[in-house]
């Protein structure tokens, strides 16, 4: 079908999006998962301050995070003039760049998912490995990550979805440029701005949509071994 | 066309950078005339498809002659009452302290008038960024300097990075540097280096006698003023 | 006598539930087992839970073999899994996503192979694990639940071992075959333990140390035998039925006729043959139903206990007799009220109380 | 005889563990109470939750009270919600979302006002429950919620009802609190049950109709007494230890004296006083610990009973002698080897079992 | 604060957020409730074919879910005109459209929450429910509901504070209306694009954060209650 000849611009982006949505993915997961349990389980002081700011990026119009990103780390910002200049790395227009962008936007998802899956832990289980010998670290890494596996991976699957469809900060971080930040949304954002663009917005629908169902594929197989160690039913069918 | 059983109200639809003047014209038009505007203000992309989709809009002003035409080939306008209302320049502006020299002239070598990137608007979409492509190739400097290009949603993304020293330098409409106070004009570029840029308007087919009204009142002294004071110039001036 | 085991003095208040108690258990030198007796819902499960360190009380102070856990007053709190307290968890808690081998080798991974006071093997053998170390929590039984719950707990080799009705759910068979391995666990590798039960007879077939709670007060504690005594301890009372113990000194034994001879004050006993030692000091336990009387000593009869005594007190309890006997110790048969009219048995009548050797129940220590 | 108040012929393959099970079990005019005995992990609740419809079998059939509940071979599957067959799980499941209270309105809500068998507070008041109604699971102790799971099916008034080790954890109190209710239920309500316990003298406190199953296996069912001869019952007998069952019928009785009078082939037996009509049919058991033999009838001592019989057959098991003897009735008798020799009782010797009218135990009816 | 003063129009688009953002939670409410549920529990025909569409609109630029809804919902559009023509409804253009946007984009997170949570649920208390007479109807509502609380807590807070921030379906679905369809996301867009507008841009991002912080601390206070009554720790402190 002629409608899937896609032009080596597109394929770049399919490419770059798969790249950007897996680190993506890597870059949520770690923190995602501790402020999380954090959330789930420690009261502390500016407790309420942390999930705030958490959750900031998904109540804001996409454009105000990526606009405070760019204040923050751009070449000229606070923190982005120190990372150039001391190390090096510029993340500013650049794919890391856009990594950070969807990773701040999935970051409520991750960390909600992670949350509520922890919270339905059962802390006696978490007592039962103390009582056996078992450090809080040993414990949380041998039993509340474990447990928590079917939070973590939704949590995931949201974060590389988000990642996929993440367009206003993106753009608005790392702007629009060819083979470097231009990832599907922002390919399909354009066709769409395109009179006639309709027929090319579509293909790279469908590859955007076609790339999510294998992840969601993926990510039903992974949850449904998780669960099947658990001992869940919905494991089994 | 009825008004004994509804107050009379003109909606428009406007492209977001005609936000500010629209909104002070319509003010004025309200208590001139006793009718109500309700506007719209987006990218003209999405303003057209709305249109085209059965938006009750009556008048609608687009940021380029693309959409406008697009409309047009569909029927959806009222042909007669489609004309050119406002006109633009194209500058290239960079941060404030840092302009550079420019010749707009294609034996300039332009590449090497600046370091970092050269921001506007999204090359394929954006009409800020169609006008620049056009220019940019006009004087042969398109080659030498597209891989620095950064595409942005809109121009006001594009002011913000030159305005945030992110770019060194942008291709923005005269009427946005112009309010700017963190970016310098370097240099207009010639306006027969690209389409005419012009903000058409028409009357949507099918809609009331007060779109007719309104788009008359756009021409007037007060509407004018307004529109000057905003840095737009009106077509043809 | 040795520091005590535990000294426990602690205090918790869950509105309509409060716990005050304060304990101290003696450590003795055939192992220290304490047994935790009392009704559903009288603080037994809490009382566990505050030693190991997964409930935290108001207040109070633990002091397990001299280690200080917990003290309020000076701020100490051991965290959990530095108590090196071991808890077999009434609810079994095994871990979802582990088979039954990794929840057994859960806390034995955690330890020096110097640390490791059962084998692996040992622990899956005697608790009959075998088939089942594949198996997933979820596709237990009740029972197993319980026996993997409990070599999970052993083979963390804690310093001291809580046992929150850890047989409950299990068959006689394996109760027989499990209750011997803990006296062994106590004897020969001397982990001290507290064993909840709410059947005394299981706690007696391992200790005679014993504390009796009751809506969250500790009502009684030190030796079963001292107890009974005591009057506050109804609730114990209920739930022995009339039951006699006699505290004897091994004297004598045949193993070829299945028997031992044991002293109690001016009395000779015999008892069912026992492993222990002559000159060992225990307490049996004989079931009042399993008392009969006579009038004079019989010859010709099975019966080899025949302790003559003088009747003290006569109780009438449901068409049951309840007849004290002053024999030194004091006894208490249960007859019909037929056989006692039959006998015309009164207070201050000489009798003899007839005991069949095999009705008596060692106590702590078993055959 | 009435028709088979449960019928059932599954089957259910979950790999290591094979379920092979049909049985079939009779209605009594007294109430039908069928005890489900077995090893832990032998498939009790597996066979309970099939019942029940919460777990589905390859294939089978079930019909209770001439209802079919389950036919694969037929398509019929009754919904568990249909088939008004009330489970108490052993590990409770109680609603962690609703207060005790809540879990014990649960199914009772649900029930017209007419089908409600039991009063709220009877329920409440039975079971203790009184201060823990507005208590949430999460805040019960063991014992505590095993009770409210138990009046929770209660309250449901299911035509069949399910127990599975429903008492495991409650003490002997309370125990001998709920097990005469549900006596009273079986004979008065006539709501047949199923109960599990690993504890074969709780069985026999409810019924004498028994099945016993090991490793998914029915191996034998019917009535107890029948079934004690039964050599396939080894893990039965293993739990049981050497006891006596005699198949007896009451001739007369004396509430004041206490006792009652009872035939059993040729001899007469006194036995405690039971409700029981002169009449009534029943079986009793004897502990082979609690007979004693003599050479020669005794005078002026309270043991009621003494039966005359021969000696059949001599045992010695661990130090200990269990002679059988010929009264009738086999009777096994376990004494010391010490008694046997200072008896000098040899095979075909007369001798007098001497039993204790206390130490006698009723099956299916009690006092 | 002089920053703090806002004007009538801000309030409107404050006001509507609030009205879209309570109305996209009662829209998700029950079908995300529904279809978590039976990903959850069901195994049918055509479920990983509903998971994808579920999932879609997380996956694709916002532009493209607001189009699509615009083709289907439009006064034109296959649905639309119906529901236009037979029942006087219209939802393109007005708040009612607002509404559908957000919730379209919001499903994917709250199905996945709930999904989450009833998966974590005992399917034992599930069986135990209906032994005591209850029909599968009664259990979901009395048992498998209540116990996925914190998951619907959790969906309706992710879809809350998604509406807040919901722009690029929104704008391309229902347009940029005055009073109608203009949110606060939109009216932030509104002024970036106007020179100057930073401040007041600014002053509205503050506004959405005191409103979503404002709604993550109701759910809080009802999570914690909802765990406290299912007797999980984490409801306790
Ligand atoms: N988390 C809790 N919050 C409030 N009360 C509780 C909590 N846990 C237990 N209780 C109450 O504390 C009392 C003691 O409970 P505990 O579990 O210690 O009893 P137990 O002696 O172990 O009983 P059982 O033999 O039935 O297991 C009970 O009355 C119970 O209702
Ligand atoms: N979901 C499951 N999957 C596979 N095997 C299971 C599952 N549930 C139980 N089993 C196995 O089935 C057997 C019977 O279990 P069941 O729970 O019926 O035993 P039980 O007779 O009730 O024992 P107990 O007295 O210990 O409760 C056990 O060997 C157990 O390991
Ligand atoms: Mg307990
Ligand atoms: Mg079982």
């Amino acid at each position: 079908m002629e409608l899937l000849q896609f032009t080596p611009a597109e394929l770049a982006a399919l490419l770059l999006s798969i790249k950007v949505a897996l680190w993506c993915m890597v870059a949520t997961c770690i923190p995602g998962i501790f402020i999380g349990w954090l959330l789930a389980r420690k009261s502390f002081f500016g407790k309420s301050l942390l999930e705030s700011i958490v959750h900031l990026p998904l109540v804001l119009p996409p454009v105000v995070p990526g606009y405070l990103l760019l204040i923050l780390l751009g070449n000229q910002g606070i923190l982005g003039k120190w990372l150039h200049q001391s190390l090096g790395i510029t993340v500013a227009f650049t794919w890391v760049g856009a990594v950070i962008a969807s990773a701040v936007m999935a970051m409520p998802l991750m960390v909600r998912a992670v949350r509520l899956a922890v919270i339905q832990v059962d802390s006696g289980l978490e007592a039962a490995a103390r009582t056996l010998g078992a450090s809080s670290l040993r414990v949380f890494f041998s039993v509340t990550l474990p447990l928590s596996a079917p939070g973590i991976i939704t949590g995931l699957i949201l974060a590389f979805s988000r990642s996929l469809g993440e367009f206003g900060a993106t753009i608005t971080f790392v702007g629009n440029i060819e083979g470097e930040t231009r990832t599907l949304p922002l390919a399909i954002y354009t066709y769409t701005q395109t009179p006639g663009g309709d027929v090319q917005a579509l293909r790279l629908v469908i590859l955007s949509v076609a790339l999510a169902l294998a992840a969601l594929f993926a990510s039903e197989l992974m949850e449904r071994r998780a669960l099947r160690l658990l001992g869940n039913k919905a494991g089994r069918d | 066309s009825s008004p004994a059983h509804a107050e009379q109200k003109v909606t428009v639809y406007a492209a977001a950078s005609l936000t500010n003047a629209i909104g002070d014209i319509a003010a004025q038009y309200e208590k001139a005339k006793g009718v109500k505007v309700v506007s719209s203000f987006a990218a003209s992309s999405a303003l057209a498809k709305q249109i085209e989709n059965g938006a009750p809009a009556d008048v609608f002003i687009s940021a380029d002659s693309k959409w406008m035409n697009y409309l047009q080939d569909k029927n959806k306008l009222d042909k007669a009452s489609r004309h050119d209302l406002l006109g633009n320049h194209l500058v290239l502006i960079a941060p404030k302290g840092q302009s550079f020299k420019v010749e707009m002239d294609k034996s300039f070598d332009f590449a090497k008038a600046f370091d970092g990137k050269l921001c506007t608007g999204d090359l394929e979409s954006v009409p800020a960024g169609i006008y620049a492509k056009q220019s940019l190739t006009a004087l042969g400097w398109w080659n030498a300097i597209k891989s620095r290009i950064v595409g942005t949603q809109d121009v006001r993304a594009s002011l913000a990075f030159v305005e945030r020293g992110e770019c060194a330098a942008g291709i923005v409409y005269q009427t946005d540097a112009k309010v700017s106070s963190k970016s310098d004009t370097v240099a207009a570029f010639p306006d027969t280096s690209h389409d005419p840029i012009v903000y058409p308007v028409a009357a949507v087919a099918g809609s009331q006698d007060t779109a007719k009204d309104f788009i008359e009142y756009l021409a007037s002294p007060e509407a004018s003023a307004i529109f000057s004071r905003y840095g737009f110039s009106l077509a043809g001036h | 006598m040795l520091e005590p085991m535990i000294e426990l003095d602690i205090a918790l208040d869950r509105g309509s539930f409060k716990l005050q108690a304060a304990l101290t258990l003696e450590q003795s030198t055939a192992g220290t087992v304490a047994g935790l007796f009392g009704p559903s819902g009288s603080g037994k499960s809490t009382l566990l839970g505050i030693l190991a360190g997964t409930i935290k009380p108001d207040r109070g102070r633990i002091v397990v073999n001299g280690r200080c856990l917990l003290d309020t007053a000076r701020g100490v709190d051991i965290p959990i899994h530095q108590r090196r307290v071991g808890l077999v968890f009434q609810d079994s808690k095994l871990f979802p996503h582990l088979t039954v081998k990794g929840n057994l080798q859960y806390g034995f991974k955690l330890l020096a192979e110097a640390d490791q006071r059962f084998g692996f093997d040992q622990i899956v053998n005697l608790l009959e694990l075998e088939p089942l170390l594949q198996h997933r929590p979820s596709q237990l039984s009740g029972g197993e639940k319980q026996r993997v719950a409990l070599g999970r707990a052993l083979l963390a080799s804690p310093g001291l071992l809580l046992l929150d009705e850890p047989l409950a759910s299990l068959d006689e068979r394996l109760k027989q075959q499990i209750l011997p391995f803990l006296r062994r666990v106590k004897e020969q590798l001397g982990v001290p333990m507290i064993y909840v039960s709410h059947n005394i007879n299981e706690i007696l077939d391992l200790t005679q140390q014993l504390a009796v709670i009751d809506h969250g007060t500790i009502l009684a504690h030190g030796d079963f035998h001292d107890m009974l005594t005591s009057d506050k301890l109804l609730s114990l009372a209920n739930s022995l039925g009339p039951d006699n113990a006699l505290s004897v000194e091994l004297t004598g034994k045949s193993e070829e006729l299945g028997y031992c001879i044991a002293s109690n004050g001016d009395n000779v006993l015999f008892l069912p043959y026992t492993e222990a030692p002559v000159g060992a000091r225990f307490s049996v336990v004989i079931p009042a139903s399993n008392i009969a009387l006579s009038r004079k000593k019989i010859s010709g009869i099975s019966i080899q206990n025949q302790i003559p005594g003088t009747v003290s007190a006569i109780r009438i309890v449901n068409h049951r007799a309840l007849v004290t006997v002053d024999a030194g110790s004091m006894l208490i048969a249960e007859i019909t009220a037929k056989a006692l009219h039959d006998l015309k048995i009164k207070i201050h009548d000489p009798v003899y109380c007839l005991i069949k050797t095999q009705a008596i129940r060692y106590f702590g220590k078993g055959d």
